[in-house]
């Protein structure tokens, strides 16, 4: 059962993916990607219980932890122009 | 003070529970560790109310079980949406008045908003969000004001 | 992007979390994937989420530009260290029994000595991931 | 008894859980711009994971994994909906228009319009 979970996985993947590769805008890119990487996140529970040794624990949060970080620094660059703006929505607005 | 050594005791037990190891050697690291993690944070000024919610763990034992069958019910219908051969929607973006009084409470608002699909907070200025919800005529704001009252409930009167 | 409600108080809480998981993967690197290399790299993503939410300059207060590269030649230093000790203690470069305190278990002294130059490891990915974050997000501030 | 139940619950858990996956990877392609596919990506962070999440902690019993089984499971509930809102808002201050009905076309040069400016 979990060789179908995670070809359910895989194929949610590929969907995503689409999206990702045609995606109008750049945030229909960024909310796919994130997207992918929690289906990876779990890809990597239901993979370690499909070989019998679920200790690969520590790395999907590990995993998932990147993903959230990876996603909200893609979009402040997109955004601001600038990863490491302080506060001031407007003012960063008006200054890029 | 007392926060900081309430999250210290958090990040404590919880190296426990990942580590479970129980000699000393590994007592001690998670000794530092624990110390390290609080001190950064406490140098950044990061250690307040609003990241170590303490007043909110009782009421939010009782939250978590509703939002979570908030979330199955949204689900199931947001299911129907997308399997149903002509997608039937009609986006619109409406505002509520979030009555919670703290950033916290807010935050948990938001984030039920967003956690429940069909419903996504685009935006939060001051006590007013902006939601974006698939199907305009299954938010007119009967539950959206229960999931307010509920998280205002929990914010308590202490805020 | 410190008014944004959402992205500030979640960042707020997950941090200390991040650090504490950082070291505990340092800590636990021969008993679960992991180690000083994974370890550096979920710290410095730590400090690259407050640079994000509170801005450049906040994080550079607490964790100044010459302390990450300190850090980077630190972590070398580490690791030569405890190669040059062992060879000190009259074993070969990186000979880890030599650091064991009780001869008859020389299993301790390849745990200790592991760890440290995964110590060394963890400074080192640490320092230079954070200077490189350092670098790309000032980059141009200079000149405006 | 619970011998017989467990694994048919695991095996429920965890199909619904591959259900609302693919529902929501489906959404993602189906839907008409990237404010309602926000509500697809988010079936699959809520009830996709979630469900095979906890399938996998009925099938491994009580002990260390599952423990960090929930850890997980705590941290994509809490960091999703969060990577969702900056997704929405950053969209939404770029100006890019909302799909409405009646306004396809006009929402479909919204898009456009901003996938050329948004660098």
């Amino acid at each position: 059962m979990f060789a179908v979970t995670a070809a359910a996985l895989l194929v949610a993947m590929c969907l995503a993916m689409c999206r990702a590769l045609l995606g109008p805008t750049a945030y229909d890119r960024v909310l796919a990607l994130n997207n992918i990487g929690t289906k990876t996140v779990v890809l990597i529970a239901v993979l370690g219980f499909l070989n019998g040794r679920p200790d690969f624990l520590d790395l999907a949060l590990a995993y998932a932890l990147i993903n959230f970080i990876g996603t909200i620094a893609v979009l402040k660059y997109i955004e601001y122009g600038d990863l490491g703006a302080g506060g001031g929505t407007s003012r960063d607005r008006a200054g890029g | 003070m007392n926060r900081i050594l309430w999250l210290w005791g958090i990040l404590f037990g919880l190296w426990l529970l990942l580590s479970y190891h129980f000699e000393w050697l590994f007592l001690v690291f998670g000794t530092a560790t624990c110390t390290v993690a609080v001190l950064v944070a406490a140098r950044m000024g990061i250690v307040d109310r609003e990241s170590v919610p303490l007043h909110l763990v009782r009421r939010g034992a009782l939250y978590v079980p509703w939002l979570v069958w908030e979330i199955l019910k949204s689900n199931v219908r947001v299911a129907g949406i997308i399997l149903s051969p002509r997608l039937r929607v009609d986006p619109s973006i409406v505002h509520f008045r979030a009555s919670q009084r703290t950033d916290l409470g807010r935050f948990i608002y938001a984030n039920s908003i967003t956690l429940t699909p069909g419903t996504v907070t685009t935006g939060i200025v001051a006590d007013d969000l902006e939601v974006h919800a698939i199907v305009r005529e299954e938010v007119d704001g009967s539950e959206e004001n229960d999931m307010n009252r509920r998280v205002a409930a929990l914010e308590g009167e202490g805020a | 992007m410190r008014e944004e409600v959402v992205v500030r108080v979640g960042a707020k809480i997950l941090v200390p979390f991040i650090i504490m998981f950082a070291l505990y993967v340092h800590f636990h690197g021969d008993y679960s994937p992991g180690g000083g290399f994974q370890a550096g790299v979920i710290l410095a993503a730590a400090f690259v989420l407050l640079a994000l939410v509170y801005g450049l300059e906040a994080v550079q207060r607490v964790l100044p530009p010459w302390f990450t590269r300190m850090c980077a030649a630190l972590g070398v230093l580490i690791f030569a260290g405890v190669g040059v000790v062992t060879m000190l203690l009259g074993h070969n470069y990186l000979g880890y029994n030599a650091l064991a305190p009780d001869p008859t278990h020389p299993e301790h002294g390849q745990h200790y000595g592991i760890l440290l130059v995964e110590l060394g490891v963890l400074v080192t990915v640490f320092g230079v991931m954070v200077t490189v974050f350092y670098l790309f997000a000032g980059r141009g501030r200079e000149n405006s | 008894m619970m011998e017989q139940v467990l694994p048919v619950l695991t095996w429920v858990l965890l199909l619904s859980g591959a259900f609302f996956l693919v529902t929501g990877a489906l959404g993602m392609v189906r839907l008409p711009d990237v404010f309602t596919r926000m509500h697809a990506a988010g079936m699959t962070d809520t009830m996709g994971a979630g469900l095979i999440l906890v399938g996998l902690c009925l099938h491994s019993g009580v002990n260390l994994v599952t423990m960090r089984l929930l850890l997980v499971l705590a941290f994509l509930w809490f960091t999703a909906p969060i990577a969702t809102h900056a997704v929405a808002k950053a969209a939404l201050a770029a100006g890019t228009e909302p799909y409405t009905l009646g306004a396809g076309e006009g929402g479909a040069d919204g898009g456009e319009g901003e996938g050329g400016g948004a660098p």
